[in-house]
């Protein structure tokens, strides 16, 4: 039953091999896309999923560092002492698609063939981790701007650097705002909690901050319900339906932004309700604001940032930001990225050269004055990781977002419990 | 003209595997050296998928499990202290010890069953490992660093492995064991009907195989430093150990290796340089071989050789590096 | 509902024992419960006194059992000589020469040692079902199990298929044959066992089987017999 | 667990068994006729997505219609494909490497696609309906989930009605059960392939259309349902439409009720591990034992 016509009788294999070898010219000569100008320009390497899972944030936090190297170059570059002249930043981008192994593979590239004076990158724990042990092999400074776990800095790496805040202290900031709210006598005391994690690190350290904090505040939460679900699953049904048998007063997932909708959507189909609900760093993202409408409102999110910050250098980020990508930052993606540029641009210059174990020490020693996370400053701490503080975020009707703790950013009242549906 | 050619083959072999040895030394830098140390780890899971799928006609979807579990074994035997040259002959003996636990019962399945099955036993298997805290649950595992990284340690550990599943192959390919496969693919009944027992013979194939993938999976731990079930584990790791061989020759030796070299580099190069649309390309060029040439990229050699009156696989000793296997008419 | 009810014959040694039957009459599930393709759910095969019935076909071969099947499976991918060494090397050892002289015995005594070196697939028909048979015998069986190896094949080339049984026969192995073609099995055996429905119809030798009322009745007397009838 | 309790997660699994159907049943009727696993049937249902997004988006057509439009529209995307890609495929009634891969390929080329026009951004579907939920007492239904549940129960009875008394369903259970003499009683295999994988591409682009009502979806869309959708076939039997209907409902039903006996983590591994069982004991599958090929269910 063979057709008579056949592809193959049109494509004779030498075809198949210029094709074959046509390619590989394209490729060879690219293979080195940093080392040509080493002299006159600071190659940046950047390695972030705008692909697969993970693909949103990746592209949030490339735009961040997108725009900060562009505010540096528009300014004409990094002042370096020892050359003598201000040298623009070169970025090399690559895209991981959301996988660890390649991640790892992606960094090691920036540092070896590239040639990277600093290596940005590593959205999520997985990959930061993966990513995490190149930095100390090839002695370049790599800084994480999307993997919050401590585990990553607890290894004694001497050239890993984040900037987010550990996720534990999420989970015990999650903690003190819902314990102020009963201070502050607007829940009762004693209530119970349900803790869904996803099966992460970051859950993992979400929740383990949370009953650390219940454990050291005895007699405000009680933990009813615990539990990790994978991440990617389509249906949580059985999960909400174990929540609603644990008749838990208050309800705290840590999930990635899918799963966030994906749940909240089923949250609410099945007609819950809960007096405090949140998605730990999840919750004023636009995307959920689009898929479930006003289905966000009231949920509370810990976050490492909110553009809602009374700083003036905030208010200018969100100018600047929506300018140069025409959206508007809805979360707090874009600026630990774009922080991290700018301490590595404040490194550099205080260095005055391009050697990167100089580097290295002058990160040690930054200070970012004009943060524009939580605080106001941003300094690593000597593992590497920043400890800045959380803001509390709550989502209100008619798409509104209000810091709501710490008092002192508060920009809106927190609103608890959750008014029920009619 | 033909023995000629033929003379020359392991005189070849060996000027290759001398060019790879001392290329460390001619100074590569080290992006080189990565990729082909990737590329090592690939050919040996490469070949070792080849001696099931493509010699003895098993297709399996499951090879993941045999390199997470040889990357997790080599992983927590270094963590422990263990030397790390020993670490890997763990790593084969634990893949070895599951590829019999799942092909006792799964070598029972006859046709597209059992790839199927390979499917399930392997994520099911992903997921468990996500689960387990003992050895890092979802949060991965990390392997501690001896000292300094050298990565030409590396480097020759995977071009060891690699020259070790080369042997391998031939020697099973040319023994009386590998006829005894080839006949099980071409027809398990007839195969039995001569005295061959089809289950052992897959049994201790895949035993094999796995043992193989297992060491690859441990040597890329070692150099990872950092493993976690999702990569290690993932689906995506079977599909790119069956594609290797497939796109290269499909129970060849030179086709697993070809493909393997191949698919590493090709890939590494997509989605550095066109990360827009590396999968478009990637999608292409497996649809063009799937289409055009089955015989994979050896098979492409061979038509070409043949243009140039020269065609090395009409002799028996090269049968098994030149091959005849097709990916066309193969079942699941 | 049984395909085979009662049957029960037995093969004396160094003989060519022939079952014939009307298409449907069970031929082929008695042949695939002998040599373990198909499980029965009653009964006992015996060989030299001990219980083979639940045997697989790989087992049966180190038995001294080997069979060939009635639409050929050659390994196609495979040389004629491969496909028979692989035979000498997982059959019943018996050592004494080489493997590879052995197979290339089992070839000439089936006259395909001049094809040695070409693809199984690309030989005739005829050829193929030389090989089968020489497969076979490379095993080294002391019985061997034909299945219709004459179907299809032309008459000068089932003449040679029949001396070959003689040969096999006089080598010592005793040959099972179920056969379709009744010219080839009256003109070769020397015993037969008839059957007809699932049940034993008839045993003897050939000329008591030809004078037998009840299979003339029931098979030869639609005329099969003597007819040049080919399968 | 109380009464109340068991029947709202007995309902979420059936529903959930609706929308397991919808989504395999394009795979099964392709493999059953073909004998092609077909890979890209995510990429279908994934562009299926973006289908009812984008009329929903530009035209504000309603997602439900949306749907409907796209099981014509993707038929005629299948046969293109078929005539494009599939027919110069080796002909065989066994399952092929060549087109399994083949597909897979495929299934990247579309995924990339998919990236070009719409690119990593999550969408999603926001209407009135989307939150509605219909209360009866204790028990709470998604009117969406309904919605979905009968647009899947539906479509799945008409294309088993089709396949049990058209000529085409004829013709196509006769190459199922005996290629050669279908093919010497004049059955047009060519032909008949050509319109299965219509068919299949229009269900797995209609199950698209509907998901995208239920759930966000970005160009990766469908690696998740893919899986299922190949444990339920093969629970099934891989060849039948109404063991399909039962794969789902048994694969809904253990995954649903599963989640109160082990943590949630090992929740997927529930669904693997079911497969790789039935396998072993059943080796046909379950459908095969429940009812022969093709009889309305």
């Amino acid at each position: 039953m063979q057709s008579s016509f056949s592809y193959r009788n049109y494509f004779p294999s030498f075809l198949i091999a210029a094709f074959l070898s046509i390619s590989l010219v394209i490729f060879l000569p690219s293979c080195n896309r940093g080392g040509q100008n080493a002299g006159n320009a600071i190659t940046v390497g950047v390695v972030l999923p705008i692909t697969g899972r993970e693909g949103k944030p990746g592209q949030y936090q490339k735009e961040g560092i997108e725009l900060a190297i562009k505010q540096i170059n528009d300014a004409g570059g990094i002042m370096v002492k020892d050359k003598n002249k201000k040298l623009p930043v070169k970025e090399v981008f690559y895209d991981d698609g959301s996988d660890q192994a390649k991640s790892a593979s992606l960094v090691e590239r920036a540092m070896s063939s590239d040639n990277a004076t600093a290596v940005l990158g590593g959205y999520s724990t997985a990959l930061g981790e993966a990513e995490s042990v190149m930095a100390d092999r090839y002695q370049t400074p790599w800084i994480t701007t999307g993997a919050a776990a401590s585990t990553i800095f607890s290894h004694g790496y001497q050239y890993t650097f984040g900037t987010l805040s550990p996720t534990t202290l999420l989970g015990s900031t999650t903690a003190d705002f819902l314990g102020s709210l009963v201070d502050q006598g607007k829940l009762k005391k004693g209530l119970k909690l349900a803790l869904a994690l996803e099966n992460t690190d970051h859950g993992i350290d979400y929740g383990n901050g949370i009953k650390q904090w219940i454990q050291q505040h005895p007699g405000y939460f009680t933990v009813v319900f615990s539990e990790n679900f994978e991440l990617g699953s389509p249906d949580f049904s059985g999960l909400l339906q174990k929540v609603k048998a644990a008749k838990a007063d208050i309800f705290l997932a840590d999930a990635h932004l899918q799963d966030y909708i994906t749940m909240q959507r089923q949250y609410l189909q099945s007609g819950m309700y809960h007096q405090m609900l949140s998605y730990g760093a999840r919750g004023p993202e636009s995307d959920a604001r689009k898929a479930l409408g006003d289905g966000t409102d009231y949920i509370f999110a810990g976050i490492w940032w909110s553009k809602k910050l009374p700083y003036p250098q905030v208010k200018k980020f969100v100018q600047d930001y929506t300018q140069f990508t025409g959206h508007d930052p809805d979360s707090w993606y874009p600026a630990t990225a774009y922080d991290a540029v700018r301490a590595l641009a404040q490194a550099i210059e205080a260095a005055g050269t391009t050697n990167k174990t100089a580097i290295r020490d002058a990160l040690r020693n930054v200070e970012l004055k004009d943060s524009l996370l939580p605080g106001g400053t941003m300094k690593f701490g000597s593992n590497g990781q920043v400890a800045n503080a959380f803001v509390i975020v709550q989502n209100k009707p008619e798409d509104k977002v209000d810091i709501v703790y710490p008092k002192d950013a508060a920009t809106g009242e927190a609103i608890a419990p959750t008014p029920r549906k009619k | 003209m033909k023995r000629l050619i033929a003379s020359f083959q392991p005189l070849f072999a060996a000027g290759i595997l001398l060019v790879v040895l001392l290329l460390p030394i001619l100074g590569l830098t080290p992006n080189v050296i990565r990729i082909l140390f990737i590329t090592f780890v690939w050919i040996t899971a490469s070949l070792a998928w080849n001696l099931l799928g493509g010699v003895a006609g098993q297709v399996s979807f499951g090879f993941a499990v045999f390199y997470g579990l040889g990357a997790y074994a080599a992983a927590l035997m270094i963590n422990a202290g263990v030397n790390p040259a020993l670490s890997f002959v763990g790593s084969a003996a634990v893949a070895a010890l599951a590829s019999f636990l799942i092909g006792i019962p799964t070598f029972r399945l006859r046709g597209p069953y059992f790839a199927i099955a390979t499917i399930g036993v392997s994520e099911a298997v992903r997921v468990v490992m996500n689960n387990i805290s003992a050895v890092g649950g979802a949060g991965g595992l990390r392997v501690t660093e001896r000292g300094i990284f050298h990565q030409t340690e590396h480097y020759y550990s995977g071009l060891a492995i690699a020259v070790l599943a080369v042997c391998v192959s031939l020697l099973i390919e040319r023994s009386k064991f590998g006829l005894a496969l080839r006949a099980i693919r071409q027809d398990e009944d007839a195969a039995a009907d001569i005295g061959i027992n089809p289950f052992r013979c897959k049994l201790w194939i895949h035993a094999i195989a796995a043992a193989l993938t297992g060491v690859a999976g441990g040597v890329f731990a070692d150099y990872a430093a950092y493993i976690h079930p999702q990569g290690v584990f993932a689906f995506s790791t079977s599909v790119t150990i069956l594609l290797m061989p497939v796109i290269g020759g499909i129970g060849t030796i030179w086709g697993a290796v070809l493909g393997a070299a191949v698919v590493t580099i090709v890939e590494e190069q997509l989605v550095a340089v066109f990360p827009q649309v590396h999968l478009l390309l990637y999608g292409l060029l497996l649809m063009l071989i799937v289409l055009l040439e089955p015989d994979g990229l050896v098979g492409l050699l061979r038509r070409m050789l043949r243009r140039m009156h020269v065609d090395p696989s009409s002799r028996g000793p090269d049968e098994a590096l030149w091959g005849r296997g097709r990916l066309e008419g193969r079942e699941l | 509902m049984a395909a085979l009810k009662d049957v029960s014959f037995s093969v004396p040694e160094r003989h060519i024992f022939g079952i014939i039957g009307p298409n449907g009459a069970g031929k082929s599930t008695l042949f695939g419960v002998i040599s373990g393709a198909i499980r029965a759910s009653q009964g006992r095969v015996r060989f030299r006194g001990s219980d083979v019935t639940r045997l697989r076909s790989d087992a049966l071969v180190h038995f001294g059992i080997a069979r060939t099947h009635h639409i050929v499976r050659p390994f196609r991918a495979m040389t004629v000589l491969e496909n028979v060494l692989v035979a000498v090397h997982y059959g019943r050892q018996s050592a004494k020469a080489d493997a590879k002289a052995q197979a290339i015995s089992a070839l000439e005594r089936v006259q395909l040692a001049p094809k040695a070196r070409m693809l199984a697939s690309a030989l005739s028909l005829g050829e193929q079902k030389r090989l089968e048979v020489a497969r076979a015998l490379a095993t080294n069986p002391d019985l061997l199990l034909l299945d219709e190896v004459c179907g299809g094949l032309s008459g000068a080339e089932t003449r040679a298929m029949l001396d070959l049984f003689q040969q096999i026969r006089a080598s010592g192995t005793t040959i099972l044959y179920v056969e379709h073609d009744m010219k080839a099995v009256m003109s070769v055996c020397d015993r037969i066992a008839v059957l007809d429905f699932g049940r034993k119809l008839a045993e003897g030798t050939p000329a008591e089987i030809q004078n037998d009322p009840a299979v003339i009745d029931a098979y030869l007397g639609s005329g099969m017999l003597g007819t040049n009838s080919i399968a | 667990m109380t009464a109340v309790d068991f029947l709202n997660l007995l309902i979420a699994a059936v529903l959930l068994a609706g929308i397991y159907a919808v989504m395999s049943v394009g795979m099964t009727v392709i493999y059953g006729v073909m004998k092609i696993v077909n890979l890209a049937h995510a990429g279908f249902m994934m562009l299926g997505a973006y289908f009812a997004y984008e009329f929903f988006e530009r035209f504000h057509i309603d997602p439900l219609i949306g749907a409907a439009l796209a099981l014509p529209a993707f038929f005629l995307f299948g046969m293109a494909v078929h005539w494009l890609l599939i027919r110069w495929l080796p002909k065989s009634d066994q399952p092929t490497l060549s087109s399994l891969l083949l597909m897979f390929a495929f299934w990247l080329v579309l995924q990339n696609i998919g990236y070009l026009f719409w690119g990593n951004m999550d969408r999603s579907i926001f209407t009135p309906r989307t939150l509605t939920v219909l209360t009866l007492g204790p028990i709470s239904i998604s009117l969406l989930r309904l919605i979905v549940f009968f647009a899947a129960v539906l479509c799945v009875c008409a294309l088993q009605l089709a396949l049990s008394r058209s000529w085409y369903g004829r013709a196509m259970r006769a190459l199922i059960q005996n290629p050669y003499a279908a093919q010497i009683t004049g059955v047009d295999d060519e032909r008949i392939a050509r319109i299965t994988f219509g068919l299949g591409t229009a269900f797995a682009g209609f199950a698209g259309a509907l998901l995208a009502m239920l759930y966000s979806f970005s160009p990766d869309f469908g690696r998740p349902f893919l899986i299922r959708a190949f444990v339920i076939i093969v629970l099934g039997g891989l060849e039948s439409v109404s063991g399909v209907a039962f794969g789902a409902l048994v694969l809904a039903l253990v995954e649903t009720f599963s989640i109160l006996y082990v943590p949630a983590g090992y929740q997927p591994a529930i669904s693997f591990g079911l497969l790789v069982v039935v396998l072993l004991v059943f080796p046909k599958g379950i459908g095969g034992l429940l009812e022969r090929k093709w009889r309305p269910a």
